[in-house]
C-alpha cells in the first residue's frame, strides 16, 4: 500500500505535501483506488481527482497523457469538448516546453468551466477536462515550475483505463457507450462488431441477458435506463436481416486448441482463439451447440434460429464442433499426441442440486431436476404428466420450467420458493410475464417430503418460512416455522433449486476440485494444475449468467494465446473505481422517454413457443440509443 | 401551452417547443450556427446556450435541444451566457480562422484577435451536422454520418463520413452547407460531389441534364413510378 | 467552347431538385387569399422572398399589382409591416423608413435589432416614373434592399408598354398593327445602371428557380448598405400565355439567354444558373406567349441575333470581371 | 426674461426644429428655404443634434422620405418652397390620409412663370385642400414659438395630421430680427419624446396606405375632413399652453385696435406688422379702423372670424395670391362663404397685394384704406393694387 501524499478523489480533498498530516491517517484514506495492488504507482489522474503518491510525481505529464486519452474519447460533435481539450493540450505543451508563459494559465481556467459547463454529453462534461480544474487550483506551482524550467521533459510511460457506469457493470466490460453511439449514427454493423470484440453471442445475450448494465445507466437516476440490451439484439437482428455476415479470421497458425464444451464460455473461447489463427475442436456431448443456450432458454425467450446462426457463424470461422462426443474419459496425453498444443474445459453446470427434502432420489418421471427438464423438452422428449405441477426455486431456470409447464397445457403451476418475491434470483421481467402468463407463487415455502402413493406422486408437504438476518448472498436467511407443515396435492415436482457441473471425469483425469465442487484454476491465468489445461465458465465459477460465461470464455483464450506464445498472461486488475452510479453534476439532461418494445399478447402466449419480446425497429433504435449521455470515465496513471 | 418565463418576461409556448423556437418568435436575438428549422437539433456548436433554471437548480445549456418546461426559467443575455457563448466562439475560431461563416459569428460574438491569436489552419468542415442531418432526415438516405470516436476508435480528428454508394447525388449537402465545404460542381451532363461523380440524365423534352441518375432510380424506387415518367425536368414539366 | 462551358456551369445553388427545398421555411408571411389572377408569377415570387427576408423585414410597395391585390381595406395579405405610398416613390420611402428605424434604434426606442427595410415594386414603378427615387436610394448608400418584379408592362393598368418591355412584344400602347410590330425598344438594362450606383450586391432573378432566387435574397439581405435584385416575373395575363406555363417559360427565358440569371458581388459577375451547353432558340421562349405572336420569321431572327449579343456582353464582363478588393490590390 | 438675439429667421426656425431633436430630417434645397436645411444639416454636422439628414434627391423624394420615417414611428421635418411644394403636391394628401404628423416648413414663394424667386402665398394657396394642418407667422418670434408648437400639434394622439408652417420668402426667412429662446429643458418638457400610435415595425406588424375602394372612400374622406376640424381644439390647446409657460399669446384670428373700429383690414403673415403700423396712423389721426390677422388658415377659424368682424360696417380682405379667372383671392373667397350667412355682416372688398414679391409699404395700405368704401363690393369683384395697365 502507497503512502497517499496527495487525493483530490472524490472532490474530498486530502494534502499531505507538507507532510504535516500523520502517517497513519496516509493510509489510503478516503477509499482512493490503487490500480496495481502492492504495485508502485507515482500518481493517478483521473476523471474522478488527482492521486499523487510520490512528490516527485509529473503531474503536469500525466495531466497531457489524460487529455491525449481524453482526445480519442471526445466525440467531436460539439465544439466545445474536442476543441476545448486540443486547446487545452496546446496550452499546457506550450507551458511545458516552455514556448507559452503560464499567464495562459487564466485562459485555460474559463476552457475547463465551460466544458465542464456547456459540454453537449456527459463525458465533457464530467470526464473530459475536470482533473485540469483540481490541478489549476492545487498544482498550479507545478505548472509555472515546468514554465520556468521550460524544455520538453519528454514522453512520459503511463498506463490508462476507460470505462463508464454501464461498462463497470457488464461482466464482459462491453463498451456499450460505443456501440450505442454506432446505432446513432446508423452504422449498425460497425456497432455489432464492436460488441462482438466482447460479446461472441449478440442475438443471444441481446435476448437472454440479465442486463446489469441497465441497473446503473445514469439516465435510470434522471427519467429510465437505456435499452442496452434490445439494442444489441438490434443491431444483431439488423445483420441476420441483411443476409448474415461472416467473422473475420487472422493468418492460420499450426498449433491446435481443444475445447470440452460448446455452450457460451466454449464458443467465446473458440472463437477468439480462431480469431487468432489457432486451429479449434470442440467437443459436444449433447447433439446441439449452445449449452444453457440452446438447452436452458426456451423459444419464446430465445428462437433458436438466432443461437444457430450466430453458432454457424463461428463454424464457419473454421472451428470444428464434435457434437454427440461426451468425454467421459479425459485423455490429455492422447490430445496432445493429436496435435492439441492446449486444452479448455468449458463443461458448464448442467446437473441439478440436492433440495435436501425427503424423497428426493427416488428419480421418476413425476419428479424431475428443472435443467434436465429443459434439456429433455429441447431433445423433443414428450412430457406426458398433466394436472398440477409444482416448481421449485426462485431463479430463472425456475420460472423457465414454470413458463414451459403452461405452455405444455398443465392445469396449475405453482412456483414454491423459500423466500418472499423480493428476495428472488429470476430477472425481474421473467417474473412479470411468468405472472402474467398465469404462474402461481408460494412465497416462504420450502418442500420437506414427497408424498407418494403406491408409487405415484400424489404431493409435496411444504414448511412455512419466515426470514431472519442476511446471509453472505446479502439474502435475507429463511428460518424454517416449527409445526408449520402443510401439504399440496400436486402431480409432478420439478426441482430446480440449482445447477453444479458433473465433474467424475475431470476428477478421474488427475483435476484439483474445489470443495465446492468446481475445477480449481490459477485465478490469473485459468490454468489448471495440469500444465496446458484450461478451465472456465460454469464449471469453475458455478452456474452463473450467460455474458459471465462469454466474459471467462474470452479471458481463456488470452490466457491460452498467452501460453502458447509462451509469454506469462496477467490479466488487467479489476480494480475499484467506486460507485459505478456516481456521476458528479450531470448537468442539464432534456428527459425524453424510453423507448418500449411490443410483446406478445398475453393469451397468445400459453399457446405457442413464439417469441415473447418484440425487437426495436431503426427508427426506434435510433432514438433509443441517442438518449446514451455517453458517461465515459477516464483514468491514467504512472 | 406551457408558461415559462425568459428573460423576466412570463410567456406561453406550445409543448414540446424548444427555448430556441419560443426566442425566436419572440424576436430573441440567439446566435445559432448548427440549427435548422427543418432539421432535428444537434446541439454541436453550443453558441446557443441559455441559462436555465429547472428544479432550482441553474445550467447552461443549448437552447436548440431544449425544451421548454412549465415554470422553467430562461436567460438568453446574461454575462455569463454572454461570456459562454464568447469562449465557444473562441474554441471554433482558434480551429477554423479562415472559414467565413465562423469568422463572421466569432466577430459578433466579440471575439478578437488579440485574445485569441487565430491558428493557421484551413480547415472548412465544421462539424455542424447540417449535411448529415440533411441527408438523413430530408432525402431519406444515409450516406453521410459523423465519423464517431471512441474507446479504440482513434482518430485524428472528427470528420463526416461519405458512404459513397448510398449517396444519390442530390445535392441538398451542398446546399444546406454554411461554408461551402461541400462542393457540388456540374459539367454538362457530369456532376461531381464529396468527389464521387455522378452521371446526369437528360430532360426528355429539353435535353437538358437536370438530375443525376442515382437520384431517379431512388425516387422511383420511393415513388413506384416508373423511371421514364421521371425523365422530364421542371421547365417541361 | 469548352472555356464557356465551365464558365457557365458554376452553379451552386441551381439544380437542387425535389430536397433542398423541403430545407426552406414553412412560415407564410404574404398569406394566400389575396387577389392575384391566376399563375401570377409576382405573386408567386413575393411569397418566395418573403420567406428568404425574414419576419424581421418592412416592406415598402410601390403602387401596382402587389399593393392591389394584396391590400383591399379592410383586409391585407401581409404578415410583415407594409408601407405604401404612391407609385414613383417606393425607393424614398424606403429611405426614409431605413433611416428611421437607423435613428430611433441608436436612440434606442425601438428593439436593437437588425430590420431590414425592403423596398418592392414594378418595372414601371421602377425603370419608369420611380428611377430617379431608385437611383437617388442607391445612391445614397441606404441599407435597403430594392427587389424589382419585371413583368415587362404596365400591367395593373393594362398593359401598356414600359421601358422594360421587351423588343417586338404587343402592348395596348405599342400595339402591333400593319405598320408596327408593337414595342420597337430594346429592354433597359437596369441591372446594368444599379452597377454603375456602385451597389454591392446587384441580381437577376426568377421566380421559376426558387432556390436561386431566395438564395439571392439572403445573400441581399446580409448586405449592409444597399441592394438590388431584379426579378423576371411571368404576367400570364400581359403575356397572352398560359396561367399554367409561367415556371416554364421562367425556365425558358433563361435558358433561351434572353433573361440569364447572374449576380455581380462587388463588382464580379458570376452567373448563378446551370445553362444547357448551347442556349436554346429563343423561338422556344417566343411561341408560347401571345404578345409575340405576331412576329416574323425576320422579327425572330433579329430577336435571336439581339440576344446572343446581350448575352456575350453578359459572359465578357463573367469571365473578366474582378472583384473590387481585387482591383484595389491590383498593382 | 431672458435676452432676445438677433439672428436670421430662417435660421432661428432651424434652431427652433433642432430643439424638438426630429429623428428624420429629409430636404431637398430651394430658394427661399435653402437656409433652413443649410443651418440643420449644420447643426448636424457638430453632433448638437443626433437626426438621420437625408439629402434626398428631390422634393418629391423628401416628402416620401419623412412619409417613411414618419410611418415608422420618427419624428420628422422637410422644408420647400414653391415649384418644390408643387412637386410635392401628388404625395401631400396621402401624408393626411395616412394621418402622418410631418412637420414642414415652407418659405412662401411665388410659383412660377414667370418665374419669380420672391414672396407671395401662390404656393401654399395651391395646396389648400391636400388635408394638411396651415399656420401662418408674421415675424421672427412667432417663427420660432410656432415649430415648436407645430410638432405638438401634429403628434397628438386626437391629431395625428401633418402641419405646415408658412413664413413669407425673403421678406420674413433672410431679415434679422430679434428672437428669444426657450431652453432645451423648457422644449423638452413642453414637446415629450413622440410616441407614435401606429408604425411599421415587425414587433407588431400593419399594413400602412392600402387600397380604399368606393365602399370605403367616401368614408375616408369625411374621417380625414373630421380630424381636421377636431384639430383646432388641440391647436387651441397648446396655444394656451404655450401662453401659459412663455407668456406669448396666440390666437386663430388676432384683432389689432379694433374696438369700436368701423373699417378692418385683414392681413396674413408678414405683412401684418406693416398694416398695424398703417393702422396706428390712422387712429392718432381720430379714424375708427382696426386690424385682423389669420394666423390659423386649416382648419379654417370661421367661429374666430365671425367673432372679431362683430360691428364693423367694412371689411378689407387682401390677398397674396389670385385664383385665376375666379372670385379674386382665396382667402377672401373663404371669407366671403364664412360671413355670407351673418344677419350684420360688413361689406366686404378684395385687395390683391404683394404678388411676387411687390412690396407693400405703409402708405399703401393707407391708400387702400381710404379707397376702399368707394370699392366695388359685388362678391366676384376684387382689386389688384398697384397694377400698371
Amino acid at each position: 500500500m502507497e503512502k497517499v501524499v496527495f487525493s483530490s478523489w472524490d472532490g474530498k480533498i486530502f494534502d499531505n505535501r507538507q507532510g504535516t498530516e500523520d502517517a497513519v491517517k496516509t493510509e489510503l484514506p478516503l477509499g482512493i483506488p490503487s490500480p496495481q495492488k502492492g504495485g508502485e504507482v507515482a500518481a493517478i489522474v483521473s476523471w474522478n481527482g488527482i492521486i499523487v503518491n510520490k512528490p516527485q510525481a509529473d503531474v503536469v505529464g500525466l495531466l497531457i497523457a489524460y487529455l491525449q486519452e481524453a482526445r480519442k474519447l471526445s466525440c467531436g460533435e460539439c465544439s466545445v469538448c474536442s476543441l476545448g481539450i486540443d486547446e487545452a493540450l496546446l496550452i499546457i505543451e506550450g507551458i511545458r516546453n516552455g514556448s507559452s508563459s503560464s499567464a495562459e494559465l487564466k485562459r485555460l481556467e474559463g476552457i475547463v468551466a465551460l466544458v465542464r459547463e456547456n459540454a453537449k454529453c456527459s463525458f465533457g462534461r464530467v470526464a473530459a477536462l475536470s482533473p485540469l480544474a483540481d490541478a489549476l487550483e492545487y498544482f498550479e506551482a507545478d505548472f509555472t515550475n515546468c514554465a520556468k524550467e521550460g524544455g520538453d521533459k519528454g514522453t512520459l510511460r503511463y498506463q490508462s483505463w476507460v470505462g463508464a457506469p454501464c461498462m463497470q457493470a457488464c461482466p464482459a466490460g462491453i463498451d456499450i457507450p460505443g456501440y450505442l453511439e454506432l446505432i446513432k449514427n446508423g452504422r449498425f454493423l460497425d456497432s455489432l462488431n464492436l460488441v462482438r470484440e466482447r460479446c461472441v453471442l449478440p442475438g443471444v445475450i441481446g435476448r437472454a441477458c440479465t442486463n446489469p448494465c441497465e441497473s446503473a445507466c445514469v439516465r435510470g437516476t434522471l427519467d429510465a435506463p437505456l435499452a442496452i440490451r434490445l439494442l444489441k439484439r438490434y443491431v444483431a437482428d439488423a445483420e441476420l436481416a441483411n443476409g448474415g455476415g461472416i467473422l473475420p479470421t487472422n493468418e492460420a497458425k499450426e498449433e491446435k486448441v481443444a475445447i470440452v464444451g460448446a455452450g457460451p464460455a466454449g464458443l467465446a473461447a473458440a472463437f477468439y482463439l480462431r480469431r487468432f489463427g489457432y486451429g479449434v475442436t470442440i467437443f459436444e456431448a449433447l447433439p446441439k451447440a449452445g449449452g444453457m443456450a440452446a438447452f436452458g432458454i426456451p423459444d419464446y425467450r430465445l428462437p433458436k434460429d438466432i443461437l444457430n446462426y450466430e453458432v454457424d457463424l463461428i463454424k464457419r470461422m473454421g472451428v470444428e464442433i464434435k457434437l454427440n462426443t461426451k468425454i467421459d474419459k479425459l485423455d490429455w496425453q492422447g490430445l496432445q499426441a493429436s496435435g492439441y498444443k492446449a486444452l479448455y474445459l468449458a463443461v458448464g453446470a448442467h446437473a441439478g442440486t440436492k433440495m435436501g427434502c425427503e424423497g428426493e432420489d427416488t428419480v421418476a418421471p413425476d419428479f424431475v431436476q428443472g435443467v434436465d427438464f429443459l434439456r429433455e423438452l429441447v431433445l423433443g422428449k414428450a412430457v406426458k404428466q398433466r394436472g398440477k405441477v409444482a416448481i421449485i426455486g426462485g431463479g430463472n431456470v425456475a420460472m423457465d420450467c414454470a413458463r414451459n409447464c403452461l405452455r405444455l397445457g398443465f392445469e396449475e403451476v405453482i412456483v414454491v420458493y423459500r423466500r418472499s418475491e423480493t428476495e428472488m434470483p429470476a430477472s425481474s421481467t421473467e417474473i412479470k410475464e411468468a405472472k402474467e402468463e398465469g404462474v402461481k407463487f408460494e412465497f416462504l415455502k420450502a418442500p420437506v417430503k414427497i408424498v407418494r402413493k403406491d408409487g405415484k406422486l400424489v404431493g409435496i408437504e411444504c414448511i412455512s418460512m419466515e426470514l431472519g438476518a442476511p446471509d453472505e448472498s446479502g439474502r435475507r436467511r429463511p428460518i424454517p416455522i416449527k409445526g408449520s407443515e402443510t401439504m399440496f396435492a400436486i402431480d409432478m415436482v420439478i426441482a430446480a433449486t440449482g445447477q453444479k457441473p458433473e465433474l467424475e471425469f475431470a476428477a478421474k483425469a488427475g483435476l484439483a476440485i474445489s470443495d465446492w465442487g468446481l475445477i480449481k484454476v490459477d485465478e490469473q491465468n485459468q490454468v489448471t494444475n495440469i500444465a496446458g489445461v484450461f478451465a472456465g465458465g460454469d464449471c469453475v465459477t458455478g452456474a452463473a449468467t450467460l455474458i459471465e460465461a462469454l466474459a471467462s470464455g474470452r479471458q481463456v483464450a488470452l490466457a491460452i494465446d498467452a501460453y502458447l506464445k509462451g509469454e506469462v498472461f496477467s490479466r488487467l486488475p479489476d480494480i475499484d473505481w467506486g460507485d459505478a452510479r456516481q456521476q458528479h453534476d450531470k448537468g442539464f439532461v432534456v428527459k425524453i422517454p424510453r423507448q418500449e418494445t411490443a410483446h406478445l399478447a398475453i393469451e397468445e402466449r400459453s399457446k405457442s413457443y413464439e417469441e415473447v419480446e418484440r425487437g426495436l425497429d431503426a427508427a426506434a433504435a435510433r432514438a433509443e440509443a441517442s438518449r446514451c449521455l455517453r458517461c465515459y470515465r477516464l483514468v491514467v496513471w504512472a | 401551452m406551457i408558461k415559462f418565463k425568459i428573460d423576466g418576461r412570463t410567456v406561453e409556448g406550445k409543448e414540446g417547443s424548444t427555448v430556441l423556437e419560443n426566442a425566436q418568435a419572440l424576436f430573441i436575438d440567439i446566435p445559432t450556427l448548427c440549427y435548422h428549422p427543418e432539421l432535428s437539433p444537434f446541439g454541436a456548436c453550443r453558441l446557443c446556450t441559455v441559462d436555465v433554471k429547472t428544479n432550482a437548480a441553474w445550467h447552461l445549456t443549448a437552447a436548440c435541444e431544449t425544451p421548454i418546461e412549465e415554470n422553467m426559467e430562461v436567460v438568453t443575455n446574461s454575462e455569463r451566457v454572454e461570456e459562454a457563448r464568447k469562449l465557444a466562439a473562441a474554441l471554433l475560431y482558434r480551429r477554423y480562422p479562415k472559414t467565413k461563416a465562423i469568422v463572421d459569428i466569432a466577430n459578433k460574438l466579440g471575439v478578437t484577435d488579440d485574445e485569441v491569436p487565430p491558428k493557421d489552419d484551413e480547415r472548412e468542415c465544421i462539424l455542424c451536422g447540417l449535411c448529415v442531418r440533411t441527408c438523413r432526415e430530408i432525402v431519406g438516405v444515409q450516406a453521410l454520418t459523423i465519423h464517431d470516436r471512441g474507446l479504440g476508435r482513434e482518430l485524428e480528428q472528427a470528420k463526416i463520413d461519405f458512404k459513397a454508394d448510398a449517396c444519390i447525388g442530390c445535392g441538398s449537402c451542398a446546399y444546406v452547407c454554411p461554408t461551402s465545404f461541400v462542393k457540388m460542381e456540374d459539367y454538362g451532363n457530369k456532376r461531381v460531389i464529396w468527389n464521387k461523380a455522378f452521371t446526369m440524365a437528360a430532360c426528355s423534352v429539353c435535353g437538358r441534364y437536370f438530375v443525376p441518375e442515382e437520384q431517379l432510380e431512388f425516387i422511383a424506387k420511393k415513388t413506384k413510378t416508373p423511371l421514364q415518367d421521371l425523365l422530364i425536368c421542371t421547365s417541361c414539366r | 467552347m469548352a472555356t464557356l462551358k465551365t464558365k457557365r456551369t458554376m452553379g451552386k445553388f441551381e439544380n437542387f431538385e425535389i430536397f433542398a427545398p423541403k430545407l426552406l421555411n414553412k412560415e407564410e408571411f404574404f398569406s394566400c387569399g389575396h387577389r392575384a389572377c391566376q399563375g401570377c408569377g409576382e405573386a408567386l415570387a413575393i411569397r418566395l422572398m418573403c420567406k428568404a427576408l425574414g419576419k424581421d423585414t418592412v416592406i415598402v410597395n410601390a403602387t401596382g399589382c402587389m399593393e392591389v391585390i394584396s391590400t383591399l381595406y379592410p383586409t391585407t395579405a401581409w404578415r410583415l409591416p407594409w408601407l405604401h405610398v404612391a407609385f414613383p416613390n417606393a425607393a424614398a420611402v424606403a429611405s426614409g423608413v431605413e433611416a428611421a428605424l437607423k435613428a430611433l434604434r441608436r436612440k434606442g426606442r425601438i428593439a436593437d435589432r437588425d430590420v431590414k427595410t425592403t423596398a418592392i415594386g414594378g418595372d414601371g414603378g421602377t425603370v419608369d416614373i420611380g428611377f430617379q427615387a431608385l437611383s437617388g436610394a442607391m445612391e445614397r448608400g441606404h441599407n435597403i434592399l430594392y427587389i424589382c418584379f419585371d413583368n415587362e408592362a404596365y400591367m395593373n393598368t393594362g398593359i401598356q408598354r414600359s421601358s422594360a418591355t421587351p423588343f417586338g412584344a404587343s402592348t395596348t400602347t405599342a400595339p402591333s398593327g400593319k405598320a408596327s410590330i408593337g414595342n420597337k425598344t430594346w429592354k433597359k438594362n437596369v441591372p446594368e445602371i444599379m452597377v454603375s450606383h456602385n451597389v454591392p450586391y446587384v441580381a437577376t432573378a426568377c421566380h421559376s428557380y426558387p432556390l436561386d432566387f431566395m438564395n439571392k435574397v439572403k445573400k441581399a439581405r446580409g448586405v449592409q448598405g444597399p441592394a438590388y435584385i431584379h426579378c423576371l416575373s411571368v404576367c400570364p395575363t400581359g403575356w397572352r400565355s398560359k396561367s399554367e406555363e409561367i415556371i416554364k417559360l421562367g425556365r425558358l427565358a433563361v435558358e433561351t439567354g434572353v433573361f440569364p440569371l447572374y449576380e455581380v458581388e462587388n463588382g464580379k459577375y458570376r452567373l448563378t444558373v446551370e445553362l444547357p451547353e448551347r442556349l436554346r432558340p429563343v423561338e422556344d421562349y417566343l411561341k408560347l406567349q401571345g404578345r409575340f405572336r405576331h412576329l416574323k420569321k425576320e422579327d425572330v431572327a433579329f430577336f435571336q441575333e439581339r440576344v446572343n449579343l446581350e448575352f456575350n456582353k453578359l459572359m465578357n464582363k463573367v469571365e473578366h470581371s474582378k472583384t473590387w478588393q481585387e482591383l484595389a490590390e491590383q498593382k | 426674461m431672458r435676452k432676445p438675439v438677433g439672428m436670421e429667421v430662417a435660421v432661428a426656425a432651424a434652431e427652433a426644429v433642432a430643439l424638438c431633436r426630429p429623428d428624420v430630417i429629409a430636404v431637398y434645397p430651394i430658394t427661399p428655404n435653402t437656409h433652413i436645411a443649410e443651418h440643420l444639416s449644420e447643426i448636424v454636422a457638430n453632433g448638437h443634434l443626433d437626426a438621420e439628414f437625408i439629402t434626398v434627391e428631390s422634393e418629391h423624394s423628401a416628402m416620401s422620405a419623412v412619409m417613411g420615417s414618419s410611418g415608422a414611428g420618427a419624428r420628422s421635418f422637410t422644408a420647400t418652397s414653391s415649384q418644390g411644394l408643387m412637386y410635392m403636391h401628388e404625395v401631400l394628401p396621402i401624408a393626411s390620409s395616412m394621418r402622418l404628423p410631418i412637420v414642414m416648413a415652407i418659405g412662401n414663394r411665388a410659383i412660377s412663370g414667370p418665374i419669380n424667386i420672391w414672396n407671395d402665398h401662390s404656393d401654399i394657396m395651391l395646396q389648400r385642400d391636400i388635408g394638411w394642418i396651415s399656420l401662418f407667422v408674421e415675424n421672427g418670434q412667432q417663427a420660432v414659438d410656432m415649430y415648436i408648437q407645430a410638432f405638438k400639434i401634429a403628434e397628438h394622439h386626437d391629431v395625428l395630421l401633418p402641419i405646415n408652417v408658412n413664413m413669407d420668402g425673403f421678406q420674413l426667412t433672410h431679415v434679422v430680427e430679434p428672437v428669444i429662446f426657450p431652453t432645451q429643458e423648457e422644449v423638452d418638457s413642453f414637446l415629450p419624446v413622440y410616441k407614435p400610435l401606429a408604425q411599421v415595425h415587425p414587433d407588431k406588424p400593419l399594413s400602412m396606405g392600402t387600397l380604399g375602394l368606393p365602399e370605403i372612400y367616401t368614408e375616408a374622406c369625411r374621417a380625414r375632413d373630421y380630424a381636421l376640424i377636431n384639430s383646432k381644439r388641440v391647436i387651441l390647446e397648446v396655444w394656451e399652453e404655450w401662453e401659459k409657460m412663455f407668456g406669448r399669446k396666440y390666437e386663430p384670428v388676432t384683432s389689432y385696435r379694433t374696438e369700436g373700429a368701423e373699417i378692418l383690414l385683414m392681413t396674413m403673415g408678414s405683412m401684418t406688422e406693416t398694416a398695424e403700423m398703417a393702422i396706428d396712423e390712422l387712429r392718432d389721426a381720430g379714424r375708427k379702423v382696426g386690424l385682423i390677422s389669420l394666423k390659423l388658415w386649416r382648419p379654417f377659424p370661421f367661429a374666430e372670424l365671425r367673432e372679431a368682424i362683430e360691428g364693423a360696417k367694412l371689411l378689407i380682405v387682401t390677398d397674396r395670391a389670385l385664383s385665376y379667372g375666379g372670385p379674386g383671392g382665396p382667402v377672401c373667397a373663404e371669407v366671403r362663404s364664412a360671413l355670407y350667412h351673418e344677419a350684420h355682416r360688413p361689406e366686404i372688398v378684395n385687395y390683391l397685394i404683394g404678388l411676387g414679391g411687390r412690396d407693400v409699404k405703409v402708405e399703401d395700405f393707407i391708400k387702400i384704406i381710404e379707397a376702399a368704401p368707394a370699392a366695388d363690393k359685388r362678391g366676384d369683384a376684387y382689386q389688384i393694387y398697384g397694377v400698371r395697365e
